[in-house]
């Protein structure tokens, strides 16, 4: 077991990882043992002395959380992936929206609400906010955001029906029935979201600057892309 | 430490839920209470389980069920909207359901409790001066349950102020009108730097349930007063 | 009227009774410790119910196997074997529990009078819980008799009082008896109170009645006053008062007479005095310038020996009459049956209890 | 030996008590439902603690304000009012309950003659939440003696149970503080059992001590002892035995014999009667043809009235002895201090109980 | 239902933690609840509240502050380790602190309501009859608490199996080690397509409750009837 490689990994990234992490002891390599929880949590640990080798954060501020606090390698921080922002509306709904300047958003949620994650504090609500102060409503609908433990959360709200309209990661959206895309936010109207990775100060695998390689090797980025996931930033 | 407006709304909205919550619950409680402690019926043990699920499920579960059960085409939330025009979806009122539901098992057991241990043979001596079941119920038995209903109604009420995940999951956190202290110290936690905000809800949290405790604990000693037991 | 007439069996207890308490009248339940009298209590007040059976009270049936008449509305007033007093009530309410519930139209008892009779004035409005033994059984008293029943079940309610307020609160008790015709069934170990207050005795043992009969016939001979040898209970009819020396001439049987320490009792009214046989000495001629007022001729009926040395003898005055003598005493007397004799009685062993 | 003097306040009732419980001897707490008693018995046995004062069983100090022995280490055998079996216990559990911790050096009582002592042994398995009325109370009197105390404090142990039940526990008693020496406070309504038990009465009132002196002397004194009247403890010695007719005679005073139901001691011994005077008659002249066997010259030494139309004569025989008769009869008899009369007391009213 | 050997291996996890939870919060608990119910002493409001914090705090702080105490250089984690050799951070001893810690208010008010109802006057019997206290605690008091120790064994059991926030934020989703029912659903729920499992592991958890109840309520049973309370 000293020889297993321990991934501290955001939840959103769960059922990828899992076949990556499959794919990895596949060749032979040690094996991996993913550990789910939100960013914030998996960012303390870190900095609380959790053993593990690899962290990969939802979001950037909390991978310079750990940064600044010197519990993980800053040379060996790589982005992992991207996601897109879309936008959704229960599956029989007949909404139809294009992101642009002032677009009509807010007439659309009438008198419901629009589901994200929180913006004050979840990263998917965080970039939702930015899209849409970047398209000029944002001040329209801030008093009718219903705010979400996190994306997943979000996505559900739209599919019970209880929102008639949400924004969440392109990657929820397209895996739930009960839900239509309406539209993606185009690339540069938001911070791109990135998942940021890096081997951890008091990581013991000596394998885990090659497990960061293989998640950035084309098999395992085809696997991400299949699930949604964008191509890291150049 | 002088509180933000917001922190104000925050704290008033809290106790608001929290307080709807258990004045919801107690009726509830007491009869289920009562009966499992009394009665041997079919089914109770699984009466009993379905009672603790919102114990034993993470509260996120239970969050999405009520997500399902009560979103305004839900199975409930349909006719609940229709009928009575009660609306739970993103509405306080959610919040409530929630906090009632999370705290429903801490509050039935503890009356529960209290009801095995009244003395029957006051009942019967009640019922032979004149009382139907009913007013021995509420003149002989009920008085007698007191503790019980005092013990849950705090656990509940403690529990209601604490509740999040089903919270969140249910009606989200809006502000204002969900945003509890929870969901609103949860928020805080899960920024960087967001410690500072966050203790100083926590303190307002431990302050509320200081003196809801402080209270019952006065309660409880005039009832203890009142059967007479020593001091 | 209560007609009980019940069986159950409880865990291998087995029940099964069956008598009458005419209304205006007191019938006792006497029996040995765990023989059942609880229980038979409890079935008459809808607390426990019968296997099978019948309790009718003042003609309405309560049960029948059928119909089972809830407790509260069989206006019953039950003195409990342990007070039941509801602990989180104060002794004022605790009175007031069965009152506010009564219905108006019968009023046997009135809230000063039941707090004044048995004494608890000062107690109102403290809680049972530091009440003293004495105290609790007399608040539960109170409670049942001012739910104004139509009948009274009461379970050994004076074991725990002193004699003086037991001296107070059985006139009492008679009085509610007489004045309102309750029927009342009493549990009770204490011979004197059966025998004042009681005109029937049901006996039972292991469950089961081995005997239904008046007082005076069910305490005379050997059943239930061994300890001091047979006792006689006679009924006796108020002649003469003798204020000046205290005394009662009360006509027991045919024309003779007993002088007792003062009765209450009108003239021509009826009493109950007890007499141990230890107390009843016999001579053969009646004897002068002695201190016994009571000489009574009688004759020797029958003759028994509990011991070697005890001899009981079985006088008739009229009525059946039991003395307990020395053996020896016995054979000096040539005591036999037939042989004539002088009963003597003093007058300070009658002191009624 | 127990000795008490204490005193404490209890929300407005006020008491203060002072007296001693020899060894080898039962003194009764007397008095009113309410008086104190029960308090009086929890101070001694370390359950509630006096304001002040002191407590002391067999010259150990239990409490005097400074010292505090916890009830565990009083090593008293109490039986309370109220039974207090624990109810999560079986019957047999329950009475092994202090046995298990007793001191081996003292044992006083055998699980199984108590139990036969008692009649329960039907009742071991059980729980005592089924137990009759009386059923619990001989289960408590068993737990408290099974502990193997050293002094028995019994606050009515008996009002529960039947009179056959009572007649095979009292000699129980009697023999425990006999053979064993033990000290005992007893707490009862029933003037049988503490004239039959005790050697001392301490009479309470409203938590003040109104009186305190042997069973005799207070029972005579009206309040409490009105029912027998005085009565007299002689001491005795064992003349002969006339096993013919089970038969003692006792030589009392100066030369004067009584003849008494056999007395199970050698011929020399000494042994103690007690007679009620409501069971000494008295004669101007010796009778004959009677079956009253005792008939002793006796001097008229003084008379006292405790109600108008009772008489209570002191009688000389050597020793006193007290007589009962009624004020007609003092009369007939032209009773006066100094007249010579005729002692009667039937042999049977001697027989020790 | 076929368990797969991943459910399995988190289905004996979660009874673990939840045993030893419930195993480790017995002695204290009875000690506080008894302590509660039966003295008065300065400060006895702050105690009350301090153990009541579990439930109105949101489990994500209880799991911070327990992260940040119990960590391997925290003012409590370290001195363990050093001296003792227990490590509580991210391993299921941290998984059974963080339960225990969130079902022990519930263990405590429930022990605590029996303790009150005890009478004293049986207590007092005992020590006349030569029992000691602690004696007349363990075979007289104790004994006529079980149903109140009994129901706060199934809610702390319940809760232990059911907490989610504050394990999660302590000790992490650890496979194997830490990751139990409700972290296992969890996570099930936070992937698109997770729902199917989520819902096997969700009635496994129920499963285990409802066994959990019928043994506590055939116990409840046996309770009632060796006190001869009517059935
Ligand atoms: N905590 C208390 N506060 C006020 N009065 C009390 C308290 N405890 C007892 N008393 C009173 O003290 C008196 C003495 O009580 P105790 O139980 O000693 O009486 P008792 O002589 O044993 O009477 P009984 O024969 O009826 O059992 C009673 O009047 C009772 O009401
Ligand atoms: N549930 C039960 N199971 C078995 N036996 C029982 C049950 N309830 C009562 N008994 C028994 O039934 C008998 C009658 O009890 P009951 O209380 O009627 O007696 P009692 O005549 O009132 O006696 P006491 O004079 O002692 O009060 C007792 O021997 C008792 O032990
Ligand atoms: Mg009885
Ligand atoms: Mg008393």
């Amino acid at each position: 077991a000293a020889q297993e490689i321990r991934v501290l990994a955001a939840a959103s990234l769960s059922n990828v990882l899992d076949g990556l992490c499959a794919a990895w002891f596949a060749k032979g390599e040690p094996r991996c043992v993913a550990v789910y929880a939100a960013s914030s949590a998996l960012a303390r640990q870190i900095e609380n002395g959790a053993p593990g080798d690899v962290f990969i954060s939802a979001d950037e501020p909390w991978m310079k959380h750990v940064v600044d606090r010197k519990v993980v390698r800053p040379e060996t921080q790589r982005a992992l992936a991207t996601n897109l922002l879309a936008i959704i509306a229960p599956a029989g709904s007949k909404v139809a929206l294009a992101p642009a300047p002032n677009f009509p958003i807010a007439a659309a949620l009438g008198e419901g609400r629009l589901s994200l994650a929180d913006p004050d504090s979840v990263p998917a609500g965080r970039y939702a906010k930015a899209a849409l102060q970047h398209f000029g409503v944002w001040e329209q609908v801030s008093g009718k955001i219903a705010r979400a433990e996190n994306a997943r959360d979000a996505l559900a709200f739209v599919a019970r029906g209880v929102a008639p309209l949400g924004i969440v990661y392109g990657t929820d959206a397209r895996v739930e029935p009960k839900v239509r895309v309406v539209a993606s936010f185009p690339v540069g109207s938001h911070p791109p979201v990135v998942y940021p990775m890096a081997v951890t100060a008091n990581a013991r695998s000596p394998r885990a600057q090659a497990f960061l390689d293989f998640l950035l090797s084309p098999p395992s980025q085809a696997a991400l892309q299949e699930a949604g996931f964008g191509p890291p930033p150049k | 430490m002088l509180l933000s407006p917001e922190e104000v709304g925050i704290l008033l909205l809290s106790v608001k839920v929290a307080a709807w919550s258990v004045a919801i619950s107690l009726a509830p409680a007491i009869a289920v209470g009562w009966a499992l402690a009394r009665y041997s019926f079919p089914g109770k043990a699984a009466i009993d389980a379905i009672l603790h699920l919102p114990l034993v499920l993470p509260p996120v579960v239970v969050g999405y069920v009520l997500l399902i059960l009560f979103a305004p085409k839900g199975p409930l939330g349909a006719p609940l909207r229709d009928w009575f025009g009660i609306d739970f979806a993103f509405s306080w009122r959610g919040a409530v359901l929630a906090a009632a539901v999370m705290g429903f098992p801490l509050m039935t057991q503890a009356i529960r409790l209290s009801a095995q241990t009244v003395d029957r043979k006051l009942e019967q001596a009640a019922r032979t001066l004149g009382a139907p079941p009913w007013q021995v119920f509420l003149t002989i038995t009920l008085p007698l349950m007191a503790p019980g209903v005092l013990a849950g109604t705090v656990l509940s009420f403690a529990r209601s102020l604490g509740e999040f995940g089903a919270t969140i999951t249910f009606v989200s956190s809006i502000p204002g009108e969900t945003r509890t202290l929870p969901l609103a110290i949860y928020a805080y936690t899960q920024v960087p730097g967001g410690d500072g905000p966050a203790l100083r809800l926590t303190l307002i949290s431990v302050a509320v349930a200081l003196a809801a405790l402080a209270g019952a604990e006065l309660l409880n000693r005039a009832l203890a007063r009142r059967v007479g037991a020593p001091a | 009227m209560i007609e009980v007439d019940i069986a159950l069996n409880l865990d291998g207890f087995d029940l099964a009774a069956a008598f009458d308490v005419p209304d205006g009248s007191v019938t006792a339940l006497f029996g040995r410790s765990g023989s059942g009298k609880s229980t038979i209590i409890d079935c008459v007040a809808g607390l426990r119910r019968p296997d099978r059976g019948r309790v009718v009270v003042a003609g309405e049936t309560l049960f029948d196997g059928t119909i089972n008449v809830p407790p509260e509305r069989r206006h019953l007033g039950y003195v409990f074997q342990d007070a039941r007093l509801f602990p989180h009530l104060s002794v004022e309410t605790n009175l007031r529990y069965g009152e506010r519930r009564a219905r108006t139209d019968r009023r046997i008892a009135t809230f000063d009078d039941v707090v004044t009779l048995l004494g608890i004035g000062h107690l109102l409005a403290r809680r049972p819980g530091t009440l003293s033994g004495g105290e609790r059984q007399r608040v539960a008293i109170g409670r049942a008799l001012l739910a104004q029943p139509r009948a009274l079940l009461m379970d050994e309610p004076l074991a725990a009082l002193d004699r003086e307020r037991k001296a107070e609160v059985l006139p009492y008790i008679e009085r509610l008896r007489d004045r309102f015709g309750l029927p009342i069934l009493y549990v009770s170990h204490a011979v004197e109170e059966v025998v004042r207050l009681a005109r029937t005795v049901v006996r039972i043992e292991h469950g089961r009645i081995t005997g239904i009969g008046p007082v005076e016939e069910m305490l005379s001979g050997g059943a239930i006053g061994d300890e001091h040898g047979p006792a006689t209970v006679l009924r006796a009819i108020v002649k003469r008062h003798d204020a000046r020396f205290g005394l009662t001439a009360l006509e027991v049987g045919a024309g003779r007479e007993l002088v007792t320490p003062a009765v209450e009792r009108p003239i021509g009214g009826e009493v109950r005095v007890r007499i141990l046989a230890r107390d009843v000495s016999l001579a053969l001629e009646r004897p002068t310038g002695i201190s016994i007022q009571n000489r009574l001729e009688a004759s020797v009926a029958e003759i028994t020996r509990p011991s070697p040395f005890i001899v009981d003898v079985r006088l008739d005055i009229g009525a059946p009459l039991w003395s307990r003598v020395s053996a020896k005493a016995a054979e000096e007397l040539a005591l036999a049956p037939g042989k004539r004799v002088v009963a003597l009685i003093k007058t300070v062993a009658l002191e009624r209890e």
